[in-house]
């Protein structure tokens, strides 16, 4: 195996970086920067049951190292990702990831049942953690029974691997895990963002139009290092890492901490370029702190 | 096509209080930039880009200049750089304002900070040979800027909301006793093109919408704006700034 | 009153400007920088029953737009504080509060008494959320009977008016706040440090020597201001907002949000002239947005 | 008294690999600084502030010398400072060394990035009339530094981890075959602390110490040591950086 490849249940990456969902649409944009066959994988924006238009605008602010935001999933629904989203990405040679949201019970495994038949996407990431649905997003995320219900739903629904990705805002984030684990989870996927909000001082309101929104970037990297840190040494599901990576040497941290791939999120709108940057440094960060590869790497961290 | 370049900043100055005019230096940009579109310029220490207009290209000299005003940390900072510095910038972003090559009058209304990409647009239809009228609303005097380039392109009205300079009042105010045109293109704070598409419902006119974006480049579903059937939505940062008056919700 | 005035159970501030819990020692390092008798007031160090020496070193880690301490509550002791501290601080005009912490009820109770009997003590704040103490802070901090009971205890053994410091490593703080509220507390300081890790890629292991720390500092102000927000609209005690504040403009985004008064930790490291700055800049940004005084802004950011 | 003062770099350059001799200008660190006291250098875009020893102090220039690695990103950003800047730096902090006036002969022993202090520690003994023999060790030649300048104050042996300059060894390894001295000063990498309180226990000596460092005036318990009878602590910011060979446990 080469050595910046990483194997996942469903998934053999190349390398283990992909773009975060939510910050990379449905790869378009990125694909006039850069050929995507680079990525390791690539996770797809948030899909629902239907088309969602999200929340008012606006639906982000800049914090220091970070930013909020509160799209509210905004995306055209699953069958309308399938048919236009997915055979796009299938142009390229790298793995495509389904992001899979929605409100209740039943739209979860609508969305991840309508994923089976396309051949293009190899695993499902369940988001449990998004903070900017109403509905029930977040109680699914904030309690280990919900997590575990809509975790064993989805996987009965779906014939693809399912990383079920965890919210930080909880007070147990390993009893959260455990509980998804024991649900049937082939993997994880930690951390979405961290609930935050900013008061637009000229008129004395929040300035987000729905007021929260959710925290990402540098600033929030301590608290996906510790998480990702305490859940590995408990779980044994592989763990897809993210939150604040903009370096090569952030991701060689995940990888420690007991992530075994990651995803990039807000860094991409700072430069269109950092996945690709990070992958072609990867190897000379590798080298600098003594690793053959990311296998070298992976869980070295938690080893003792 | 976006690219991510980086540009040299041949000069910085004040105009006005607070507004600053910078001229960059950038080969591609200056070759394919279009009036309406935007720089999405990496402020350093910063996560989100700041997307400011390009209010004038010249391909020979290969520069684009841009004209920003001070608001907060962003602004700020960029108000600080000096000449040789070299910026990161995307661009040229989003799309631009559409010239319909039947029109032979149009009306430029611009208002504050929004003036800067109408002038690059001015200057475009005026080497057309058309016929340019501009209005232009500032706060006051000391906000005024670019009065002469617009004069140099066509009759100008200056408009300041205390009178200080020009006449007082709205350039909504001034808009009744304007002659025939064939299109209007306006740039400004919301609640002026709002009274805009209000006074002259139907009349064909393009407007360019400002939002706060994260990726600018139409990823992240930011900087979406209800489309007028309130069936659908645009990316401001990609599909727009410039849309038509009547495409869209404001 | 004058503009910068505010009055709280048991303190009435020159200024709504203090320094945070365990960010100023017990005053004698900055007092050679300026007058301590322009704060509002000062929150010292925790204080526990008997001396403590803390974690291990490394105890703080620098991270993006923050930091990382575990420093374990290091402090001399109740008895030593109010007999070497309090004396010194005694000296200033200014508002005196005690942070109170423990590993059982007990020692909270303990260390809540011994404060009756000084007279410079001005409040106590109830620290339930130091994220660096194994044996029982933690989980004062995050189960809402656990912080009831703690809070009840003390409020019994004190005369002076309960602060509750409220940890923000919880999947619910308003039912934390509430919980408190309910059992007589007669203040809210929020928030404590977010728990996090970073790793020192050289080792491979944790870089803190506790391995987690508290991450504090502007990265994690909108969460902050978010607990802040979301607590202050259905609570009816007072709230002392901390977290990220580096300006006076900040200060007025905690009070839009619903704070009463601040307190600024990790900013004094960076300037240990930081809370004058703040305190002479505030009348400024006062006008600048409009408002008479600061009793005129407390609130208006939830009013609506 | 720790002062909160701004200094402008006068020069900046390499003196070895990785290696950066900075002089600054500022009136009150040039009369108060004693040998063993630190510049606690405020980074933009860093919360915690970087400490760095005084190197050399000269009073009627009223210039400080500093001497850094290049280790992280504080320190990397330090070396692309430019003359004529100004940084805000709080000093001078902590205690110096102390001198014994008995003193006749004194040992100085520098590893690495731990020799700049001792330079100006030599240079306040040497203008006293006192012997000084020095010991550096440093990883190869090309991070050797301040060879003449230890050499115009006395014996100076350097050694070299890999040999490629002086003699091959760790500091250790010539403390042997040195003369007589009364007191040794050290300060260097940990284990080279460790090892020469252990191969000379019961001589008189003082040692300089790192730590990462929260506010470095004292005021947040980050920086502590215990003390030899681990009974108490030290906080090496402020009862620090200097301590008595026997005073802590390392
Ligand atoms: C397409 C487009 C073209 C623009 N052209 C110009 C121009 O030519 N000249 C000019 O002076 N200004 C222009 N603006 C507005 C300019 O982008 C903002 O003034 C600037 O981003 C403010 O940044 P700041 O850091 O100073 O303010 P802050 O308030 O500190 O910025 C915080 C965040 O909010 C965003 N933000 C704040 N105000 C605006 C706004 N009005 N529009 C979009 N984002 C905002 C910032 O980009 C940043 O992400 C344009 C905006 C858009 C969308
Ligand atoms: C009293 C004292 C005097 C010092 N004198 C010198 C000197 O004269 N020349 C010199 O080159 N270095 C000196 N150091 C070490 C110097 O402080 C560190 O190399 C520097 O802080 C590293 O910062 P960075 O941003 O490059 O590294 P990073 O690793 O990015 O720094 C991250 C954080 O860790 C801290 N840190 C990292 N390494 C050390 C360390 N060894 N000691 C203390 N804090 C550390 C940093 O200050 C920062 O807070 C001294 C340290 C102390 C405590
Ligand atoms: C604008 C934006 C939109 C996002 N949308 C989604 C989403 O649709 N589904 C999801 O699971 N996570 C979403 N996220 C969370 C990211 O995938 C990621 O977990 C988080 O941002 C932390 O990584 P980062 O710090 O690298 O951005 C979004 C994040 C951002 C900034
Ligand atoms: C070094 C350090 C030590 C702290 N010690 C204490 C403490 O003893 N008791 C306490 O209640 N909070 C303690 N805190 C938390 C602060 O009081 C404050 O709640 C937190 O740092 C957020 O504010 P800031 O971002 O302004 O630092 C400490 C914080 C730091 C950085
Ligand atoms: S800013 Fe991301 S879609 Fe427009
Ligand atoms: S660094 Fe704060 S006590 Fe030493």
């Amino acid at each position: 195996m080469s050595q910046l490849a990483v194997n996942l249940p469903g998934l053999n990456l190349k390398n283990p970086i992909m773009p975060a969902s939510g910050c990379f649409g449905f790869g378009r944009e990125y694909s006039e920067f850069y050929d995507l066959s680079k990525l390791g994988a690539i996770i797809m924006k948030a899909a629902t049951g239907s088309e969602r238009f999200g929340n008012r605008t606006p639906r982000v602010a800049e914090t220091a190292s970070g930013m909020l935001n509160a799209i509210g999933l905004q995306n055209p629904g699953v069958e309308n990702i399938i048919k236009h989203e997915v055979p796009f990405l299938a142009n390229y040679n790298t793995s495509v990831i389904a992001n899979v949201a929605g409100s209740t019970l039943e739209e979860y495994e609508h969305v991840a049942a309508a994923f089976n038949d396309t051949e293009h996407v190899h695993a499902l990431e369940l988001n449990i953690s998004c903070p900017n649905v109403k509905e029930g997003g977040i109680q699914f995320g904030t309690d280990p029974e919900m997590a575990a219900r809509v975790t064993e739903a989805v996987k009965r629904a779906s014939n693809l691997p399912v990383y079920v990705k965890l919210s930080p805002n909880v007070s147990d984030i390993l009893s959260m895990a455990k509980a998804v684990e024991d649900a049937g989870a082939d993997g994880l996927s930690m951390i979405n963002t961290i609930t935050g909000m900013q008061i637009h001082l000229p008129s004395g309101k929040p300035l987000l139009a729905n007021k929260t929104g959710g925290l990402s970037g540098p600033a929030i990297k301590p608290v996906a290092i510790r998480m990702i840190y305490e859940v590995s040494q408990e779980v044994s599901i592989p763990i897809i890492g993210m939150g604040g990576i903009t370096t090569a040497e952030d991701v060689l941290e995940f990888l420690l901490a007991g992530a075994s791939a990651v995803a990039v999120g807000t860094a991409n709108f700072q430069n269109p370029f950092v996945c690709v940057e990070i992958i072609d440094e990867l190897p000379h960060v590798l080298s600098k702190y003594g690793y053959e590869s990311i296998t070298d790497v992976i869980g070295k961290g938690v080893s003792v | 096509m976006i690219n991510k370049e980086q540009v040299t900043i041949l000069s910085s100055k004040t105009i006005a209080l607070d507004t600053f005019e910078m001229v960059l230096n950038n080969h591609y940009i200056s070759q394919h930039a279009k009036p309406g579109q935007f720089l999405h310029i990496y402020v350093e220490g910063h996560t989100l880009r700041r997307p400011i207009s390009i209010a004038n290209v010249d391909p020979e000299q290969e520069t684009i200049t841009v004209l920003f005003k001070r608001m907060g940390a962003g602004t700020q900072k960029i108000a600080t750089y000096q000449p040789g510095m070299v910026l990161d910038v995307l661009g040229p972003s989003g799309n631009g304002f559409y010239i319909d090559s039947n029109d032979s009058t149009v009306l430029l209304i611009g208002g504050g900070i929004g003036v800067p990409p109408l002038y690059f647009l001015g200057k475009t239809l005026a080497k057309q040979g058309r016929k340019i009228i501009s209005v232009l609303g500032f706060q006051s005097k000391q906000h005024v800027f670019y009065e002469q380039e617009f004069k140099a392109l066509g009759e100008t009205i200056i408009v300041t909301n205390d009178g200080s300079f020009g006449e007082q009042g709205f350039v909504t105010d001034v808009m009744d006793s304007l002659g025939q045109y064939d299109c209007y293109y306006s740039c400004g704070p919301l609640p002026m093109l709002q009274a805009i598409t209000a006074i002259v419902p139907n009349q064909k006119g393009y407007i360019s919408l400002e939002e706060r974006m994260g990726c600018g480049v139409g990823a992240c579903f930011a900087c979406v704006i209800p489309t007028a059937d309130e069936a659908g939505y645009r990316k401001i940062c990609k599909d727009g700034p410039v849309f038509s008056a009547k495409e869209v919700t404001l």
